[in-house]
């Protein structure tokens, strides 16, 4: 196991490398450089220069390169450009929040589209298979940024049921971030459920042809223990990795939920700062959510075979 | 029975939008770039069916422009990321080896790029532009076709009426063309469409961010984005380019189901 | 039979899609309690569905629609879900086809044999283990303790179906349905499987009743046998009457088929050595571990084979013995790692283009499965006319031709323009032929050519391919796992054991004398050569 | 099962953990807190140094300066309640106000305003207007010194009537003294220990920044005027909440999650006017937005097709829709809210599309596309660029609009990368200084838009002239150069709209563009 999870890293190498290098060159591709926004429109060009050989932009790309990989391997990821913050620092307290929002969305998300994605294939071609199949196509329609802010006009303004700035961390006032992240973790929730519903159901229906389904009722097992032991753990692993992705992918891609939503969170940081940039974060956040994205998967796969065990990790 | 309505809904959904984008060509209600500063946010009316916005712009005339747009945009990522992404699936999938080494860790590191921020970046590199958010988008997309391609071709291969290409002499490029290619289409067919809704959908995301379509070239994504300030006071601007996405996508989603359906070797007669 | 423990009548079971003919009508039979009877029929014959009805579990789709079923004096028909729950299982066995399958590869063995008993039995935990590991050792599982322990996919086919039968019969059933339970597994599994599977009903006093296509097996193990064809029972009667003397045309044709010695025979060619494999070694690369590859594992270990032109020669084997992949070696389909293959003399590894191509064109190959075989996106006229890509000066219009008169010759005259999927088992396995032969090869490898094919079907191809083959006089590796084949059609026979050659000799000779012992087991498990047998004497 | 079950619980540990790994508890706070929105993050607390608009505001609650902007555009006096010029205009003495104290209780002397003049004028600062009064600039310093305890003498190297104006510039922190403790040992910057009527408080990144009362606040007699005058904290605290996204912050006013909703966007004001509770205040501002031309572009060096171009536009039109009411149409670079808009700045330039033709024909030009390059920061930039483009599609004029982000904007505008681009100019407070933001030598400084030796003239008399009229003759001048040159179109200056909760009182918006946040009371519910 611990051999198998080394090797993996050990894979993984080469793939960071290459994010690394290509986030690099992007952020440098792009015109406009940190000085230049920093000082803004009436900034002279001394100012500039001086400010950009501080920064140590004026040096040869692959030295800044070298430099920085260097430094990241040794765990320390640089100062942000503009606001001169530590970038680890920066992205850990950002992530938190992120990682909130995303994993309890996730959860509820998986959990939300196990129940129905099971009964509604137990019931094909039933109506409530018809409701949930609809729903679920129905929501993946919806672009999610729209769907936030209708609901963030009907319970945020409209009733004024929950708050809509002001996020404050849970050490401060955990009743108001609870209700704070209601909205967010309901629209992304709604979100990320069309398409595991669909997984669920379909690998579902495949599981509920497999002769060990109805073996199991051969034996006079009960429905609910045939769907509960025989069915779900094994229709569950295809949706597993569907969740490990999902988690992957928003880990780094929230923006959107954050924008309308003004969470301080990792994905309005990376946008930000593309925006401003903001090199050393931008490299800094993609190295973190490419690792994440990395380890994610690792931990699917080794989570994979407590669903089947046909799959063995080592 | 439930597959049919699905079915038929889709087609229906997905032909209506041909419809309004066929209308499109050859007549639309007002000019939809044309400003009309006497009339800014007018709500729906006779004279103007979904309102204006807010340079008194036909909401309906660009709605119909913006399928066009969206449809064409989403068209042509798709046709650019299925090409790329089928030869190099293909030379991944069939070759293995070395070349599956080195591509697959491209992709993956393309995959460990968060998209939203690839599409960002490149567009700003790329200056912004439909071919900019175009190509990024193939980009952002190109692993998700990669990986499904070379499971097929993975799987095709061990097929053995490819082994019996093989036993027949053919050489590998030959088999490849004659034999995996047209067997690793279908799965990408699907693929191919609910990749049409996901573009649809980045790139309202990306308008919502600020770098979609360049105005004043409607898209449902830019209009919808450019109308949320708009969303408690002008709510039409946002309805309908919202519901042309909604259903746009209910449309292609539910005929990807039934070109599934219609694909699954379980299904086949 | 006043007191039969299941009564069926007037069973019809239907599609849920209006419109449709009744998949099975009228079905009445009888099993008494201690009973064992067949039910027989090829594909499509409706035996599944008719089992599957007794204990209300028929697949989606389809539904009973009219018939009464009694067990033990009660109409299952009108029980309750809840009821006929606790009649499944405890009452009513089921043991199905697909080994692989029937087993949720997520739970423990154990867990998976507790189950029935913990539902139908009040029994504490130490007991439920007692009785598991007892049932595992009857069964004759090796070592029940680590089994109880282990997933599914721990265990072979035939192990697997072993313990498919422990969680069955554990309950102690008054009747099993044993649904093609050994289709799957090979010859000599499938012998093992069936004797346990007699031998603890008997002891158990459990009815069986056996669904399957295979007359041999009907034979050996069953008093009683009923025959299903499209829905219809045709015949029913002890089973050695049937057998003897059957009376429907149906039955008749079904018993027909069943190959018997002596029967053709073979062609007894044999010219110069057209190929012949030398000291041939095939590994697979072990899983690529952190440094390097791991251990290659040998698969064939220095094997020997000459065949000469004209003549057939039979692989014969269990599943695993390395046939198959000796059969892809013979045509350079897979590498070798030690040794060559020489066609006509000329190491294939070492042949320049031309002679690639002439040997590409000389040396064809039929699969196993049809299904796989043939791409499904090309018509049947592409699928044989590739075959003639590599053929030189050949027009396009004397290709067509050729195909034309090749699918004349496999009895698929005019079928060019379908597809694959449009075909079945045997038309394919047809298409497969035309495809080998269109060429004019001097010699084809036939890969368990009918072994996925119903009985009536085999015997169809199998003479199918004895006639071309004496009218054109290829040479023929014809690898298979079933001896009934090889004594019918086979020259030679060679015995493969673990990648290496055990036995080899003259058909009626390695028949008549087996020396190996392996040999000797693969014919006694041979159930179609039993039937012969059985009934000749 | 279990090992699922067990996965399960881990999962939900780990949960926890991340949920209360969260920063470490700070009190809620106590008090009054008046609650304000910016829609980005401050750059940093040093005044003036590393900045944006966003940053000036905040931290003018914080520090001040010798002198202070008013809000005619004029300068009158803060720290100094007084100072005096010598015959030669070369040495200014700043007598300081008794009484005044720092925020860390020690009283503001000579020496502690000539530490931090210093601090700016080091070499190694980046200080805003550190070019600006350095040798070479507009009014060099030559030196700073205390003249005993309550007097501060600067000595230019020479006669700099803009002096003042540039210490009270909004943009330079507004030269706002600090108090040696703001740097560390090092000399690294800390936080600013001004003398403003609040005092430094929590900065949390992207969240907010918290400003305290200072108890000990030494206010100017009589009414409160620019950045001048009496000032009051009337609230225990101040709190800037960062929220990036309009709408957001228009239904956290809406809700009462925020007092004072400042800078509100002009698309966004539908969605809180009407609101009940809620209340406006605006003022306009001496910012101007316009087109800037490259004329060194091949198409565009010919001033008739520029003058075609500025034709084609109804600018009254154009402002309304744009700014949703709120602005005002300005076709002089010089804002209608400064005292030097005077008969020759005001005519706007009348949409004539015929004319506009003609000189396009004359100019010989056959429909070649113009790119205007434009950007979403703000929105009225884009939707401004939208309507150009479709008011000069009526003359027959082909353009282009290409969005791009600000930053890209930014670097193109600095390198004078564009065809044509819509650009905005944040409030400068003298008429020479706005001039000054478009005349210069393009080979220096490619972002100057207007570079003709008359130009160059007329700006270097306006900053060395002093008297109001004299001065007001030479913008005149400027004036009609620049509209028959027409290096960029003018469009509009924008109105600082601000929406209040009805319960906040004594809010006024001002030209400077900042928000103001002392004075401002809020009643308690």
């Amino acid at each position: 196991m611990l051999t198998y999870i080394f090797k993996r890293l050990l894979l993984a190498i080469p793939t960071l490398f290459l994010v690394a290098l290509a986030v690099f060159l992007l952020v440098r591709l792009i015109p406009g450089d940190p000085a230049q926004v920093m000082l803004g429109e009436g900034a002279s060009p001394e100012a500039i220069a001086s400010l950009r050989t501080e920064l140590g932009l004026d040096e040869a790309v692959p030295v800044q390169f070298a430099t920085w990989l260097g430094r990241s391997l040794g765990g320390d990821l640089g100062n942000s450009a503009i606001t001169g913050e530590p970038v680890g620092a920066l992205i850990l307290s950002r992530f938190q929040l992120t990682a909130v929002v995303v994993l309890i969305s996730v959860g509820l998300a998986t959990l939300i589209a196990v129940t129905f994605g099971l009964l509604a294939a137990w019931r094909q071609n039933s109506r409530l298979d018809l409701a949930v199949l609809g729903m679920a196509s129905f929501v993946l329609a919806v672009p999610s940024f729209w769907l936030g802010l209708v609901l963030l006009l009907v319970f945020g303004v409209m009733l004024q049921w929950l708050p809509v700035v002001g996020y404050v961390p849970f050490s401060e006032d955990a009743l108001g971030a609870v209700l704070f992240l209601v909205l967010p973790i309901v629209t992304l929730t709604i979100s990320e459920t069309g398409v595991l519903t669909r997984m669920m159901r379909s690998s579902t229906i495949d599981v509920l042809r497999l002769d060990y389904v109805t073996h199991a009722r051969a034996k006079g097992l009960s429905e609910r223990t045939v769907l509960m032991r025989h069915v779900f753990p094994n229709a569950f692993a295809p949706t597993l990795t569907l969740v490990g992705l999902t988690l992957g992918r928003l880990f780094g891609g929230i923006a959107v939920i954050e924008t309308v939503f003004t969470l301080p969170g990792l994905g309005r940081l990376m946008v930000d700062s593309v925006l401003a940039r903001d090199y050393p974060v931008v490299q800094g956040c993609l190295l973190f959510t490419a690792t994440l994205y990395v380890l994610v998967n690792l931990l699917v796969d080794i989570l994979y075979p407590l669903f089947d065990p046909r799959v063995t990790v080592s | 029975m439930r597959g049919r309505a699905h079915q038929y809904l889709g087609f229906g959904l997905v032909g209506l939008l041909l419809l309004v984008i066929l209308t499109g060509f050859v007549w639309l209600p007002y000019d939809p770039l044309a400003i009309d500063l006497d009339n800014v946010l007018a709500p729906p009316s006779w004279a103007h069916w979904l309102g204006t916005d807010q340079f008194g712009r036909d909401v309906a005339a660009r709605a119909m422009l913006g399928a066009r747009i969206s449809a064409f945009i989403a068209l042509q990522t798709v046709a650019l990321t299925v090409l790329a992404g089928l030869i190099v699936g293909l030379a991944s999938g069939f070759l293995r080896g070395w070349t599956d080494r080195i591509l697959m860790t491209f992709s993956d590191a393309l995959l460990a790029f968060p998209g939203i921020l690839l599409a960002l970046s490149l567009i700003a590199v790329l200056g912004q532009s439909r071919h900019s958010i175009v190509i990024a988008l193939s980009i952002a997309y190109l692993p998700s076709v990669v990986r499904v391609v070379r499971a097929a071709a993975l799987s095709i291969r061990e097929r053995e009426y490819v082994e019996a290409s093989r036993a027949a002499g053919d050489g590998p490029l030959y088999t490849v063309w004659r034999y995996v290619l047209p067997n690793a289409l279908p799965p990408v067919l699907i693929i191919a469409t609910s990749l049409f809704g996901w573009v649809v959908l980045s790139e309202s995301a990306l308008s919502f961010l600020g770098v979609g379509v360049p105005a004043p070239a409607p898209t449902w994504g830019n209009m919808l984005s450019s109308a949320r300030p708009y969303m408690a006071s002008a709510s039409w601007l946002s309805i309908a380019p919202g519901l042309c996405i909604v259903a746009t996508l209910l449309g292609i989603n539910m005929l990807g189901d039934a070109l599934r359906d219609r694909l699954d070797p379980r299904n086949a007669a | 039979m006043t007191d039969a423990l299941l009564q069926v009548s007037g069973l019809r079971i239907e599609a849920d899609q209006p419109g449709l003919a009744p998949l099975l009508e009228g079905l009445d039979f009888e099993v008494a309690a201690g009973e064992r009877l067949a039910i027989v029929g090829e594909s499509g014959s409706g035996k599944t569905m008719a089992t599957r009805a007794i204990p209300g579990l028929l697949a989606a789709g389809v539904h009973r629609a009219a018939g009464s079923i009694r067990f033990e004096g009660e109409e299952l028909t009108a029980l309750e879900e809840r009821d006929l729950r606790a009649i499944r299982g405890a009452g009513i066995g089921m043991v199905f086809q697909e080994p692989m399958t029937s087993l949720n590869p997520a739970l423990t063995i154990g867990k998976q044999l507790a189950e029935g008993l913990k539902l139908h039995r009040r029994l504490d935990d130490a007991e439920i283990r007692r009785r598991c590991i007892d049932m595992l050792r009857r069964v004759q599982i090796a070592d029940p303790e680590r089994c109880l322990a282990a997933y599914p996919h721990e265990f072979s086919g035939g192990m697997r179906q072993r313990i498919m039968l422990a969680s069955v019969l554990m309950l102690e059933p008054r009747l099993l349905i044993a649904d093609e339970p050994t289709t799957a597994l090979d010859t000599l599994s499938q012998r093992e499987v069936l004797e346990l599977m007699v031998a603890l009903t008997r002891e158990m006093g459990t009815a069986l009743l056996l669904i399957t296509h295979d007359l041999g097996l009907v034979a050996q193990y069953t008093d009683r046998v009923l025959v299903l064809e499209k829905g219809v029972l045709v015949e029913a009667g002890q089973t050695r009457e049937v057998l003897a003397a059957p009376k429907h045309p149906y039955t008749a044709k079904l018993v027909g088929s069943l190959p018997r010695p002596g029967d053709g025979g073979a062609t007894g060619g044999g010219g110069d050595v057209l190929l012949s494999i030398e000291q041939a070694v095939v590994e697979y690369r072990g899983k690529p571990g952190l440094f390097g590859a791991g251990a290659p594992k040998r698969v064939i270990d220095g094997v020997d084979i000459a065949v000469r032109s004209g003549e057939i020669v039979a692989l014969v084997g269990a599943s695993g013995s390395g046939k198959t992949t000796l059969g892809r070696a013979a045509l350079g389909l897979k590498e070798l790692a030690g040794g060559m293959v020489r066609f006509d003399g000329v190491d294939i590894a070492a042949m320049d283009r031309r002679q690639e191509r002439d040997f590409r064109r000389a040396a064809q190959i039929v699969f196993q499965d049809p299904f796989s075989s043939l791409a499904p996106h090309l018509r049947i006229g592409e699928i044989v006319g590739a075959a003639l890509r590599h053929v030189p000066g050949l027009t396009a219009a004397e290709r067509a031709e050729r195909v034309t008169r090749t699918l004349e010759e496999v009895g698929l005259a005019g079928y060019e323009r379908r597809r694959p999927h449009q075909m079945s088992g045997g038309q394919r396995q047809r298409v497969a032929i035309a495809r080998a032969i269109v060429s004019r090869p001097r010699l084809v490898v036939a890969d368990e050519p009918v072994s996925a094919l119903d009985l009536t079907i085999q015997k169809q191809v199998i003479e199918l391919l004895q006639a071309l083959q004496r009218e054109r006089g290829f040479a023929c590796l014809f690898v298979t796992h079933d001896l009934a084949v090889v004594e019918q059609v086979a020259d030679r026979v060679v015995v493969l054991e673990k990648g290496r050659i055990v036995e080899e000799g003259a058909t009626a000779a390695v028949f008549a004398n087996p020396r190996h012992d392996y040999t000797r087991r693969l014919l006694a498990a041979s159930p179609a050569l039993a039937i012969a047998e059985g009934s000749a004497s | 099962m279990p090992s699922i079950r067990r996965a399960l619980v881990l999962g939900a540990a780990a949960m926890a953990a991340l949920l209360s790994a969260c920063s470490p508890a700070a009190p809620e706070p106590e008090g009054s807190v008046l609650r304000a929105r910016l829609n980005a993050d401050i750059i940093s607390s040093d005044p003036g140094m590393k900045r944006d608009a966003n940053t000036d505001a905040v931290i003018l609650h914080v520090v001040e300066g010798l002198v202070a902007a008013r809000e005619d555009g004029s300068v009158g006096p803060m720290l100094a309640d007084r100072w005096t010029v010598s015959p030669d205009g070369r040495t200014y003495r700043f007598h300081l106000r008794d009484g005044v104290r720092f925020h860390n209780g020690a009283p503001l002397t000579a020496a502690a305003v000539v530490w931090s003049l210093n601090r700016y004028l080091a070499p190694d600062s980046r200080w805003r207007c550190k070019a600006d009064l350095s040798h070479g600039g507009v009014a060099p310093v030559e030196s700073v010194r205390a003249d005993g305890r309550d007097m501060v003498e600067v000595r230019l190297e020479q006669a700099a009537p803009l002096f003042l104006a540039e210490l009270a510039r909004l943009d330079c922190g507004g030269t706002g003294i600090v108090h040696r403790d703001s740097v560390d040992a090092a000399g690294r910057w800390r936080y600013p220990i001004g003398t403003g009527p609040f005092r430094w408080g929590e900065w949390r990144h992207k969240q907010f920044i918290d400003l305290p009362r200072f108890d000990g606040y030494r206010s100017l007699p009589g009414a409160p005027d620019g950045i001048g005058g009496g000032k009051q904290a009337l609230v225990d605290r101040v709190r800037f909440s960062v929220i990036p996204d309009g709408s957001a912050a228009a239904a956290a006013l809406v809700r009462g999650s925020l007092d004072v909703l400042d800078a509100l966007a002009p698309n966004e004001l539908a969605n809180v006017t009407g609101v009940p509770g809620i209340h406006l205040s605006s003022a306009p501002s001496l910012d101007f937005y316009g087109v800037l031309f490259q004329v060194k572009d091949p198409l565009l060096a010919d001033p008739r097709l520029r003058r075609a171009i500025a034709l084609s536009i109804d600018v009254g039109a154009l402002t309304r829709v744009v700014t949703h009411g709120t602005g005002s149409a300005d076709s002089s670079p010089i804002p209608t809210a400064s005292p030097f808009f005077g008969a020759v700045q005001r005519p706007l330039i009348k949409r004539d599309l015929a004319a506009a033709r003609a000189l396009a024909k004359e100019a010989g030009y056959k429909g070649q596309p113009i790119r205007l390059a434009t950007s979403h920061s703000p929105p009225e930039m884009y939707d401004a660029a939208i309507l150009i483009q479709a008011m000069a599609r009526d003359a027959g004029i082909n353009i282009e609009v290409e969005t791009i982000d600000w930053a890209s904007q930014l670097a193109r505008y600095t390198n004078g990368n564009y065809q044509a681009m819509v650009f905005g100019f944040s409030a400068r407070l003298d008429p020479s200084l706005t001039y000054g933001v478009l005349i210069g030598d393009k080979r220096e400084e490619p972002r100057k838009a207007w570079d003709t030796p008359e130009a160059h003239a007329l700006l270097r008399q306006s900053i060395a002239t002093a008297d109001p009229a004299a001065r007001q003759r030479i913008f005149d001048a400027l004036e009609r150069r620049f509209r028959a040159e027409v290096p960029a179109i003018i469009l509009y200056n924008t109105h600082r709209v601000t929406a209040l909760r009805d319960r906040v009182t004594g809010y006024r918006n001002w030209p400077g563009q900042t928000q103001r946040l002392w004075n401002v009371a809020r009643e308690a519910r």
